[in-house]
Formats: structure tokens, C-alpha cells, sequence
């Protein structure tokens, strides 16, 4: 075991941050295109999470420059990795000046037991992103935030300290700005291979704007284009609020943190006051079903009674299904406008009630498109947490559940021109790799994807079929009385005699 | 003289073809949907006895005229049959092609929307399942729809074909005479052979008309050049049915187990068009016999046999479903040894034995006469 | 009468193969390694011209005994010109599978390995190269390879075949004769045609037969069912020689311009055998100015056209890079076409024009007629 | 930008442990399959590092036992994740008892400048695993460790305190034992689906005895069986030992933390005093060449002075490359005794040069094996620092290289018996996931993996081209002489002369 390498003094314990910088490739920052790619999304998605906590339709500008170098760059295809300024620019509601710093330099989590779905699930993203800008171009970071109803906005200039995961400020100064204004700006600069990620980039905003189809966004990107994408609907997805978590699916770790941190006296009470959907009569029903004292003081239960009510947490039937206030499913009339870009002939959508896991309840919406601008292949568009997710396609779990169906049972086949839509929300999305690129395979999961879409399947095929009845119909009778006029006439030629069809289908 | 077991005359055909245009005009005119009842053939309603598949009492199927997929059928059966007429009063053939072809005419095509020759051919093989006479189907040969005829009889035959003209298929050229496309109205003078050889190949066939076993042995020679076709089949029921002994030889293969029981049963698919089938035939050889038992003539070469392909094996396989051969003993035990020993033999294994050409001409000339003793056939 | 352009008497081939064997024995016990220079077909040393594919100046190939592939190849040619021999002499035929199975006789196989019959084909490629009389080509023919014959003609030409009977093909049959394995020993006695139309297709070929057009044009028909084979081209070519004027009627495809391209020119493989090419041959039809040029007399017809499939585009594509097409102004140009509109006709396209077959049997004299006086061939 | 969803106080930093602890799923411990053959596999390299870092050959024995619980369960296949005991015993130097619950109770990582090979590449394996254990089933962990030259070995029982990141000891004593004997034995529970993952644990003890074929391993599965792979080949291959970094791919804020922990007063001495490969002559010219002062003091220059320093490491060409002390491959020998398990006719093997990666030093080793039992098929074995890589094989570096390799130029066919091999070691090998299943796509690793791959197939193409060549000139020989011997036969009888082949071939 463990090999006695070090002397103890080598042998520390880092920042979460010194520790993503020793292995950030795990994070998506592997090579120049990736880490553009990945460095533009997370900012992205923070704009957008702070425009919808602030309750107003996200307005996003996206610039990517290329940064000209002292030495002259011979023409055509860029051999390697260059310096590019980017820019993000959201109408959120600001961020207060002493906050910043802060808010933005460090890596952090939240302690609180409660749960709330948010785009930036570890917690990371944004912050990495600027600490890759500052390791790969050594330069500083410029903030510009200001608040509504404030006469000016505050331009920070840092730096970070990764080792200590603190922030440096190298300069700072306020700017007069219009009371109504608000928002924030963010220039960085970091390397990146435009030219190997434009494609995936591109696709980033397309597909980012099918699941947000109420935000604006302008993308202007280093070979002078601009992607403008407007919004097609003026309507905000309702906003996800805190929770408590939901007694299923909780673990001892997490029932003996929430012990110490909680200050009922009582079993009973610590019950009622820790989790979602358990009230008195639910609390007094459970601690009977698993002969738990309700007096008992939670502090003092032993460890073999703490895995004892974890396993009756586990798998007593009486709590209510998770609820589902801390989540923002798209809903069904954004998820509809968002998959109409496509401008496909038919598209039926589907919410699935939410669910839990690992004590985190989500909410699976999904969507299948047929048949108008679409190609005649299956294509799978895959959203969480209203962030598209483009790589890794083939492992994702809703990539399995497609290959498992059976399209014959809905009347349609492979080759039809068909989309599938997956999201899921939740206040932990399952991702594999901290890149948030494709969703694991759990059990509960894939189920609520399975049946979503099997849903959707079923009221697609009726649709399709109805339709292709009617056409049917039509084109049966004009076929019919087409078919006897020929047969009276080939009749009439070679029997000599008249063949008339008003006796049977009138004239 | 007209001997075909079932064929009908052409004025007969016509007036079927009459009666059934005259019904369906009469139908129409009285305001009803016409309705044309058939019968089918697949395992179902089709038996396999030692003479041949024999269609046994099943429920008709029923074209409604008042469903569009049956309109259309009916428009192109009407269409078939003027075009059938029309072709007899000229005395004329046609091709499967040919009758594709005719859908081509721009007033049809539009109707029809024929999108392949599949189309037309089972509207051919619905005509000869309506037209029937007497309760037995009319050939398409009938109506004047001819298949690439193949085949090559040589002997001391003397008939009178499509030409008009009387011959000899043992002076009609060194393969005999080529076989008519329309056996059933072949008129045949003079028979003077006492059996009739046919060969699955060409090159064994002439090599026995080149050792002049036709003259020796007083036999006729046929040539299948491979699966045999209607004609062909039709040729070898004519001579049948007029009392001469037919032996086949083909090779020890389960593709020449197929051959073999379609002269001798006919087909499932056409069991409705009687006067395919011989139920006399006797298989000659290559039997698995000759190459396994002990005393088998060709024990001597049966390194020469090939291993089976899958495709071979496969065959045999399904051999098993085919009740012409799974039903009748020998073959069934000839398919049964390919499929246990998986090995195939060919009729040019003869050569294999590596003789002079006189004492092969021995060998063959023994071979025939002892396999023909087997079935009481003998030869000079 | 002898007239086949360029076969040898069998007397004249067996010595052949005599002195062959003979040298090699002499040259063995003189202690050398044997030798054998040949002439290959390739398009290095093969050019096209009006008389068809012709053998020019190149340098020989040599079967060079010291080597171990060489030693093996002449063992078989030792061993192949001995079965020739003895075949001769007993006048018997063999087909290119019997010459395989004579490579399983047991003492044969341990030796020459033969894996399959591609091996023994090429042996027999090889003696049709190294057995030479006046510097041309002995045909496999002559010494007893037959490939499966295919094809019939009818008409007023008096023969004796192989049989050694003497017939008229008019009244062989109603396909006429079924052609002779081995056409250049055909006695031909007397024609009595004003020319020749083969037919790509057999159930065109039936039609004019049906029509009498052999009896009131005073032609002959011969129906290639499709490719045709070597013995056909022997007929051709004796007809030719004959001085009977070819017609060819054909699909209007890139294939059927192979198959004409074939019957005029021969192949590049096989040029070293003479008397399989007719350079006289012309292309009666149908061609692309039938459909596509304004006073065509196909152009009514013109949508019975069916779509040019993959295989058929890239057959036109090879034919590009084949000399007897791409060298010929004619075929050049009707593949051209082709390629340009990615249609193709059939012969059966004649059957779209809905015609009472009345008319039809005239627009076929008239098609025929106009065709052949474009080529100065004048029918009553 | 980063809405202010939490009050300040909510928003903390976490420790490594408890970071980990939340977002497991990215380790690899995302369902009881893929959990239990995780844990097995840290703990068994765990116990190789320990082994060969002690110098023994290593011997390790595994036990893995499903625990019967109360509920009886049917017949037949298990419903679902169980509770396993897992027992790992090894014959390493074992550990100091005042080492043993902190090295394995916390994750750790060295702050040392300095590089070393092994298999635990983010310090957490083992301990992951047990913290799973800990977590699903609340047992306690057992370790019982002895050192050579001891009379007594220590059994300690321990929890991990997951959000301090720091080990509880609950019980302990000495036991005697053979001064001789040493090793360590861990052992505790953990939930599992033995069912799913039979077929992928036993595959890497396959694996892994190729790749180590000097340990001898033994596994006890739960289903009664034993999987025994003793050693085929008495050698360790040479030990890894520290090593400065490499001054290229180093970064501007590994080179400031550099600096901040040098005691050395001249750029110069700091140069020559923290890399590898830098001596007095080199500095000097790299200084030169960089227009840098040599005196200077390394903690007074400037953030451009340091961006302008960083780039010329980079792009100086004087420097030796790194030296690979630090690394440990396989060696020529091990590589080909573990793939001789496979039992292939030919077997070729080839090292690369060492090469460097962002200032880590890699080497690259890999082999084809052709013919013998290997089946018809392109097989493709990937190891790094000595561990199979089972999962996400197509996504790998090595299988990029592969499917663009033209078997063609080496006389091989894609349905050729091939094996293929790559063993990558490094002191950090860029894997894309914390679950060290699949290589990045490096450029330069690419390039060592391709040319590596090519080489071997260059010689194994002349191998069996030349085994060809000798078995033809024999037959020929022979055969020539039947040729002729038939050929007088034939001529013979068809001449009715004597053909005699002595004046040819003698007699």
C-alpha cells in the first residue's frame, strides 16, 4: 500500500483551484481548441443564469477577436494555437463591487443543505475559464458591472492567485453609467485555435438558442461574422427556488452532516425541519414504520441507528415525490419554440413529473420533430440544465435509450426525417466528467427518458398516421374512378360494346 | 394429332378470354363492383404426391373490385387479356419483357403507374389462375406468353413444331433439335427410342451424342443446360405421357436434387399448370450411391467430389421443406447424405477416373444401361 | 468444301501437338530446361482496326522452365496436350469443367495441385497462344474445348454440322438450327439469303420469325440470347466470309454495344484467334438517333426510356477506354450519348407504341428495310 | 455574471475530500458495477506501486466476498447492488503505524518541484475507494500493515472524516509475526454488482498481468473461482526516481511558484538549481540567447520579464531532452514476456526516446504481436504507468493512431492476427477523465504512439516476410523435382519414347 515516497512535509493537501490547475485537462481544457470552446460556453451560461435570476429576458453579446502579435503571421491557415480577446456582455443584474472580486477569482461551493438548479453545476466553470486566460496569456482580467438604479458602474482590473485561491485587484475605477442600465462585462484574453473550433462553437450558440429561445444573442467571431440569433418567444421559464432535500436517496455522510448542522432536539423535529415534503403526520408514520424513537435527540444516535434510518429512508413508500420548486424545466411552450428553429412539419413535446436522485429530484422534458426542413436521419439534441451538450454523443444515456427503440411500434423508421430532443433539469445534473459533456447512465434517469420519449413517440406516430390517412383517402377515390374509367374504355375497344360507369360510381 | 395432356386450343383460349372481358363489361354495366375469385398456390393448398404437387380444396382468393389496389388489378387483367386476344389473332408471342414493354403505351402507363416488370409478371401469373378450363389452369404458353425456352433434344423423334414444318431431332443439327417454346402444341409423328436421357449439362450430353449412344443404345439425349425450363419440362412431360421412360441425369448436388424433382413434381408456385410435371422420371445418377456404397460404380473417384459452399449447404437445408423432395423417399435420403457427408459431385467427375477415351465410353455405356436396370428400363 | 478462315484439319493439329511434345522430350534429355515463347493479348500488343483487333509486333513471353511456377505450368501443358491428343484422335469433345475434373485424376492432383479451374482455363488460354499454324492461333475448338454453345439460327442455308447430316436451317425447328460447337468445320452447301440480322434479344428474334420476315425479306435470323458466345461468332464470321451482309439488332445500351462491338471486332483477348470477328457486322439498331434525332423512328417511343442504372454508367465509362468502341466513330458516338442523357433503350421498347400488331409487323419491315439501306443492304 | 443567489456566508471553499465526496460520479463511482471494479483496481495498483517501490516482486492476493445480510435472498440473479467484502493483501515494505491513517485517510497531493512515475495519478485511487466503501455501507476500514525486521504488525480500524478530510481511529493493537514477512492487508466493505462487472474486473487482472508479468496476482471471486497468474519473468523493471521539471512546457504560474520556493539569489543559479538538464554552459547560453541578466534576482522580475522568460523556455532549442530517470517504462523484456501470454507467433517491441509533454517527461513503448493463438482480428492493448485502460477505447489517442495506419506498406491485412500495444508512463499521463480511462489527444504523444507503432510494424512486416520467404525456397526446391519428374512421365507415354532427367537434374 501507498508507498513511502514522500517525506511528510511534501505531503499537503491543495486548493480545490492549485488542484484544477494541476489537471485541468479533466475539465476540458486539454488543447487550444477545446479550452475556447469550453472557455466561451461557461461564460455564456453564466451570463444567462445571472439575466434569468434577475427575471429579465437575457440580451447576450459574445465577442471573439483575434489578438494581432508582434511577429507578422505569414496568410492563410494559423499553424498552432494564438491570443484571443473575448468579451461577454449580459443585461443581468450586476454584481455589487465588493462581491466581485470574489465571486469571480475563487472556487466555491455552496454548504447550505438546500438545493436549486443552476447552469454551473461544480461550481467552476467561469472561474476556470478566466484562470486558463490568466496561465496561458499572463494577463489580467477587466470587469465592468453596474446595478439598476446606480449612477455608475465599477471597472475592476485582477489577477488570481491560484495557489491560495484568492484574488489579487491591480486596479480599480467607477464610470458613470444610466440609472436604467445594468449588467456585466467581462474581457479576458487566452489562447485558442479558432480555426479547429469554430464549427463546435458555432454549433454552441445554435443549439444553445433552441433551449433559451427567449434569450438574444449576438456572436461576433474572429473571421468578421456576426451569428444573430433574436429571440422567438417572450416568455421566461419560471424560476427555480431553494428546496431542502428530499428524504429518498439522502446517505449517512449527508444525514450525519445535516445532524450536526441542524438544532432541532427531536428525531420528529429534526425531520420536519431538514427535508422537503415531510410534515408531521409523514414524519410520525415514518419514525413508526421504522421503530425510531421520535423523542429521540438526533445527536446522540448511534452510527448502526443512523445507517438503520438511511436504509428506511431508502425505501419507505409514504414521502410525496420530490418537489419540483427548485427546478426551471424549459416548459412545454419554450421547449416548443426552441425546437420549431428547425422548422420541422411536426413536433409534440412532453414534461415527465419529477424524480429523484441521489437525493436530488430532476425533471426530464423531451420532444421529437418530424418531417419538414429536417433531414431524413434520426438526429438527438441532448440539453441540461438548458446548456446543450455536444460531445460524446455516442455514451450519453439518452443516446442508449434511442438505440433501444423501437421506431417500427410508432409506425415510423430510421430514415425518417425525425430530431430527438432530451432535457433534463435538475439542481445535480449526473454528468460523467466535470466537462459537462454527456449525462451517466442511471437507472431512474434513463427510465424517465425512456418513457418521455416513448410519450412523445406515440402521439408523433397518430399525428403522422392521421395524416397520412387523409392523403391516403384523397388519392384512393381519385385512383378508383381513374382505374373503372379505364376499364370501361379497354372494355368498351375489345368487347364492342359500351361500357358505361354511371350505374356504378355516377358519371 | 394434338396429345398435350391439358393444353386448350387457341380459339378455345380465345373464347375464355371473351367470356371473361363479356362478364366484367356486363358487371360494370349493371352498377356492381366486379369480384374475381382465384385460387393460390402455396404450401397450403398445394400436396405433394407421386404425381407431382396437386392443388387440394382451399378457400379462393377474391380480387374485390371495390378496394383500389384490386381496381387497379383489375384494370391491368383487362388490359392483359385485350393484349393476350389480340396477339393470338396474329398468331403471334411475346415476352415477360415484352408484355412490360406494353405498359409502356402512354395511356396505360398513366393509369397503371407500373413500376416494374415484377408488376407485370404476377398479372400473367393471375391470367393463368382465371383462365382455366375445365378446372385446370390455361399456361401462359397458351396465350401466347413465351419464357426464353432452353434445351436440346437429339433421337429418333419425328414431329412437327410452331414452324409447320415435320422434322427428326436426330437430323436437326449435332444437338438435335432446339426445343419448342410452346411443347403442348408440338405434334409428334414418330417415336423410335426406348427412353430418353436427359443431362443436366451440355458437355456430358455431347459427349454422349459424340459416342453415338443415341444410335447404339436407341435412346434420345436431351440437354437441360442447367434448372430446366417450362419448356423444357413441358418437352420432357410430352414424351412421358407417349410411353418413353425418362432418365435424368444430373449432378450429386443439392441444387440437382432441385432440378430433378421439378421435372419429375413441377413446382409449388405453378402446381396449377398441370403437363410440367413426369412423375415418371427416374433419377439416373449421380447418386450419393454411386460414390459411398461399397460397391458404387464411382467409389474410385471420390476424391474428386468437392466440398459443399455454404451456399450448397444451404440448399440442402432447405431442401427439407420442399415436399417434392423431403416426401419422396430417395430423395430424401440423397439429400440427407450430402447434408451428413457435406460433399458435392459432378457429372465431369467421370473424367476424373483418368481412363482411356475408349474405356470411358465402356464406362458411361455400363453406367446407364446398370442404373437404367434399377427402374426396369432396359436398353440394348 | 473447307472455307472456315483459318481452322486445321485434325490431322493437322494432333502433328502439331506431336512435335511440340516431342521437342520438349528431346529437349529434356538433351539436359536443358525447356523453354516456351508465346505472344500474350494486351492493349500493349493488340491494336484496333476496321478488320477488328489484331495481333501487332511485340515481345514474346517465355515459360522459363529452371523456375518453379514455369516448371508447373509446362507439366500441365504436357499433361493438357496429351488429353487434347487422345481426345482427337477418339473425336470427342471436352468442355473447360471436364478438362478440370481431368486434373483430378489422382496421380495429376498430387502433382499439379490445381486449386481451381481458373488454373486450367488459363492453361488452355496458354495452348491456344503456343499452338500456331502459319503464325495464327489453333481455336480451342480445334482440339476439343467446346464452351457451352448458345444461339440459333434460321433461314434458307443449306450445312452439315458435327452430325454430319446435312439440313436446311429454315427447317430445323421454329428457332432454326442450334448453332455447332465448332462452326469452322461446318460444311456450309448453299445460301440462300440476301443477309443476315442476329438478334440480341430471342424473343425479338421469335417475332420476326413469327412474321415471316426470314421468308418475305429473304434473310436469315439468328437470336444471340444475349452475350454472344464463341460459336456464334464462328458463325458470323462464316456467314461473312460467305458474303452475306450482317445486320446486328441490339439494345439501344451500353452493353448491346459491347456485345456488337464483340461480333464486328472480337475481343483484345482473344485476338490472337482469328475468326471470331465479322468487321463487316453493322449496327442496325437500335441507336440513339432512333429516339433522339427529329426524324427518328423511335422518337414517339421516346419515354419507354428507362434510367441508365450505376453498372450501366460505368460499363459506358470502360467502353471509353475500349478500342474497338472508342475508336470507332459510330460506337463511339452512340456511347456518347448515352453518357450525355443516362437513358437506355430495349428492343422490346417497340411494344410501347400500342400498335394493332398489324402495324407493328410493318413499322419492323420498315425499321429493318430503312435501316439496312443506310448500309447499302437492299431487302425486297 | 455569477448571480448572487447565496449570502455570503453560505459560499465556501471545500476541502479536496469533500469536493470529491459530492461529485463522485466523475471518478468513476457512478453505479454499483462500475463502483466495485474501480475500487478494485486502485487498490490493486496501490498495492504493485507499494511492492515495487519496496524493490520485491510483487505478490498480491485478492478477495472478493458478497456478504450475506439478514433478508434471505432467491435464487438466481441478483436484483441489484450488494454488499461485498473486499480484502487486498500485498508484499510491500508496508507502513510505518504512525503513517498509515493519514496516508490512507486523506487525499493527498506533493508540493514538491519534483516528478516521479506512478500509478495513483491524482493521489486519490485508494482512498476514493475506501471513502465509497465508507459511504454505502458505514463499515469501518481494516489495515493491517508489518515492516521487515518488525516483531509485530499493526491492525488499525479506522472512519474517514470526509468534510475535514482527515482519518478517526477507532481501535487498534499489535500482533506478532515473522520478522521476515511484510506487506500490508486492507480490508472493508463496499456496495457492488459483481453480476455486471465479472466480465470487466477479471479482464483487467488479464490485462494487468500482461503489462506486469513479473508480479503474481491471485483473485478469489465471489462466485468461488480462482484466477492464478503467476509470474512469467524474475526482473523489476529499473525504478523511477525524482527528477527536477524540464524547463520547456513549464508555465508562468508554475515558474513564479518556482521562484517564490528557490533560495537561490541569480537567475542563473535558480536555473541551474530547479530544472533537470540545465548545467552552468546551458544556463548561460539560454540566458544569452534570451537577453536575460544572469545575475538578476529571480524574485524581483517583472510579470512581463516572466511571460518574456517563459516563452524562450519554450522555444529554446539548447536544452537537453528530459532525462528519464524519473520514468519507469517496462522495458523491452517485461513487454515482451507479457505479451507472449497472448502466445503470438511473432512479437516485436520498441521504446521511444523520452519526450516531454507541459514539462512532464514521457516515454511511449509499444509492440505488435502477430499469428500463434491470436484471433483474426486487430486487437489494441492500452496501458499507462503500468495500468490497463479498459473502458472508452475508441475515444483514445492510440485508436486515432491506429485506424489511421496503412497496414498496406507493411504486408499486413486489417483481418491479419494482429495484437497491438501502447504503454504510455509518465510522471502525469494526460488522462481525460479523473477515471483514468482514456489518453487526450496530444499532439506530440500522437506523434511517439504512431511512430512507435510503425517501427514495430516495419520489423514485424520484414519477420514474417522473411519466415515466407525461407518456407518458399524449400518448397520450391522439392517441387521443381516433381514438376519434372511428371513432366518425363507424361511426355513419355504420349512420345512412346524414354524421357530420361538425368542429363537435367541427375537421377
Amino acid at each position: 500500500m501507498q508507498s513511502l515516497r514522500h517525506s511528510d512535509s511534501d505531503v499537503v493537501e491543495l486548493s480545490v483551484s492549485a488542484w484544477f490547475y494541476r489537471n485541468r485537462t479533466i475539465a476540458g481544457f486539454d488543447n487550444p481548441a477545446r479550452s475556447l470552446y469550453v472557455s466561451v460556453r461557461e461564460l455564456v451560461e453564466n451570463s444567462l443564469d445571472a439575466c434569468e435570476g434577475a427575471g429579465v429576458l437575457p440580451e447576450v453579446h459574445v465577442s471573439l477577436q483575434h489578438l494581432k502579435t508582434d511577429s507578422s503571421e505569414a496568410e492563410g491557415m494559423p499553424k498552432g494555437p494564438q491570443v484571443f480577446g473575448l468579451r461577454i456582455q449580459d443585461n443581468g443584474s450586476g454584481i455589487r463591487r465588493e462581491d466581485a472580486p470574489r465571486l469571480l477569482g475563487r472556487m466555491l461551493t455552496s454548504t447550505r443543505f438546500t438545493l436549486k438548479q443552476s447552469r454551473g453545476t461544480f461550481g467552476l466553470g467561469g472561474s476556470l475559464a478566466l484562470l486558463y486566460g490568466q496561465v496561458t496569456t499572463q494577463r489580467p482580467i477587466e470587469i465592468t458591472t453596474g446595478r439598476s438604479g446606480e449612477e455608475s458602474k465599477h471597472k475592476i482590473v485582477m489577477r488570481l492567485d491560484i495557489e491560495n485561491n484568492e484574488p489579487i485587484l491591480v486596479h480599480e475605477e467607477q464610470q458613470p453609467k444610466n440609472p436604467e442600465d445594468h449588467g456585466t462585462i467581462i474581457e479576458f484574453y487566452l489562447q485558442g485555435d479558432w480555426f479547429r473550433s469554430k464549427r463546435r462553437i458555432t454549433e454552441y450558440f445554435l443549439q444553445t438558442s433552441m433551449i433559451v429561445p427567449y434569450a438574444s444573442m449576438l456572436f461576433d467571431n474572429p473571421d468578421g461574422e456576426s451569428l444573430r440569433l433574436p429571440r422567438v418567444i417572450e416568455k421566461l421559464p419560471q424560476q427555480p427556488m431553494e428546496a431542502k432535500p428530499h428524504p429518498r436517496g439522502i446517505d449517512v455522510e449527508m444525514l450525519k452532516r445535516m445532524i450536526k448542522e441542524s438544532r432541532r432536539s427531536t428525531l420528529k423535529s429534526f425531520l420536519r425541519g431538514s427535508f422537503q415534503r415531510v410534515g408531521e403526520s409523514t414524519a410520525e408514520k415514518f419514525l413508526a414504520s421504522a421503530a425510531l424513537d421520535p423523542a429521540a435527540a438526533p445527536k446522540a444516535m448511534s452510527n448502526e441507528n443512523l445507517v438503520h434510518m438511511m436504509k428506511k429512508l431508502e425505501t419507505y413508500s409514504g414521502f410525496l415525490a420530490p418537489s419540483s420548486k427548485s427546478l426551471s424545466p424549459a416548459g412545454l411552450d419554450v421547449l416548443k419554440a426552441g425546437i420549431r428553429r428547425l422548422k420541422p412539419e411536426f413536433v409534440v413535446v412532453r414534461q415527465r413529473q419529477p424524480s429523484v436522485y441521489e437525493g436530488h429530484p430532476f425533471i426530464v422534458e423531451t420532444g421529437v420533430a418530424y418531417g419538414g426542413e429536417l433531414m431524413p436521419v434520426m438526429k438527438l439534441y441532448r440539453f441540461a440544465n438548458r446548456i446543450p451538450l455536444l460531445y460524446d454523443e455516442r455514451t450519453d444515456v439518452s443516446s442508449q435509450v434511442i438505440r433501444e427503440l423501437n421506431l417500427k411500434n410508432y409506425g415510423l423508421r430510421q430514415d425518417d426525417p425525425l430530431a430527438f430532443f432530451v432535457h433534463i433539469c435538475s439542481t445535480k445534473i449526473p454528468y460523467k466528467t466535470v466537462g459537462k459533456e454527456f449525462i451517466g447512465d442511471i437507472d431512474v434517469v434513463r427510465r424517465e427518458i425512456d418513457l418521455g420519449l416513448k410519450d412523445c413517440l406515440r402521439r408523433l406516430g397518430e399525428s403522422v398516421r392521421r395524416k397520412r390517412r387523409v392523403h391516403r383517402q384523397e388519392r384512393r377515390e381519385s385512383r378508383l374512378v381513374g382505374y373503372y374509367e379505364f376499364i370501361a374504355e379497354t372494355l368498351g375497344k375489345a368487347t364492342d360494346q359500351e361500357v358505361s360507369l354511371v350505374n356504378l360510381i355516377g358519371n | 394429332m394434338r396429345n398435350g395432356c391439358n393444353s386448350a386450343t387457341t380459339p378455345e383460349v380465345m373464347s375464355l378470354i371473351d367470356d371473361v372481358l363479356g362478364t366484367l363489361a356486363d358487371t360494370i354495366n349493371n352498377g356492381e363492383f366486379p369480384e374475381i375469385g382465384y385460387y393460390g398456390s402455396s404450401k397450403k393448398n398445394v400436396e405433394w404426391s407421386d404425381d407431382g404437387y396437386e392443388p387440394v380444396n382451399a378457400v379462393p382468393s377474391f380480387v374485390d373490385g371495390r378496394k383500389v389496389e384490386s381496381a387497379r388489378t383489375i384494370a391491368g387483367l383487362v388490359y392483359g387479356l385485350t393484349c393476350f386476344k389480340e396477339h393470338l389473332e396474329q398468331n403471334m408471342s411475346m415476352s415477360l419483357r415484352d408484355f412490360y414493354y406494353m405498359h409502356k403505351v402512354k395511356r396505360v402507363q398513366e393509369v397503371l403507374e407500373i413500376s416494374g416488370q415484377n408488376e407485370t409478371n404476377r398479372l400473367i401469373n393471375l391470367c393463368e389462375r382465371i383462365l382455366k378450363i375445365q378446372g385446370t389452369s390455361v399456361p401462359r404458353e397458351e396465350f401466347g406468353v413465351v419464357s426464353s425456352p432452353k434445351g436440346t433434344f437429339y433421337g429418333d423423334v419425328t414431329l412437327s413444331d410452331l414452324s409447320g414444318k415435320q422434322l427428326n431431332c436426330s437430323c436437326a443439327g449435332e444437338y438435335g433439335w432446339f426445343i419448342s417454346s410452346k411443347p403442348f402444341d408440338v405434334k409428334i409423328h414418330d417415336i423410335n427410342i426406348d427412353a430418353a436421357i436427359f443431362v443436366e449439362k451440355e458437355a456430358m450430353a455431347r459427349n454422349l451424342i459424340e459416342l453415338k449412344l443415341p444410335e447404339t443404345l436407341k435412346v434420345g439425349v436431351g440437354s437441360l443446360f442447367g434448372q430446366p425450363g417450362r419448356n423444357m419440362r413441358a418437352w420432357i412431360r410430352r414424351l412421358a405421357d407417349n410411353g418413353v421412360p425418362i432418365l435424368v441425369l444430373v449432378d450429386m448436388s443439392p441444387w440437382s436434387l432441385r432440378i430433378f424433382s421439378t421435372i419429375k413434381s413441377n413446382s409449388i408456385e405453378l402446381s396449377n399448370i398441370r403437363g410440367l410435371a413426369a412423375p415418371s422420371a427416374k433419377l439416373l445418377g449421380l447418386t450419393t450411391t454411386d460414390f459411398w456404397r461399397k460397391n458404387g460404380m464411382l467409389t474410385a473417384i471420390e476424391h474428386s467430389l468437392e466440398n459443399m459452399s455454404k451456399s450448397d449447404l444451404k440448399c440442402a437445408q432447405q431442401n427439407r421443406k420442399i415436399p417434392a423432395i423431403n416426401e419422396d423417399p430417395i430423395l430424401r435420403k440423397e439429400n440427407e447424405a450430402l447434408l451428413k457427408k457435406r460433399k458435392k459431385g459432378e457429372l465431369e467427375a467421370f473424367k476424373a477416373f483418368g481412363l482411356p477415351l475408349t474405356s470411358l465410353r465402356k464406362l458411361y455405356v455400363d453406367y446407364i444401361k446398370r442404373k437404367s436396370r434399377g427402374f426396369n428400363v432396359k436398353l440394348i
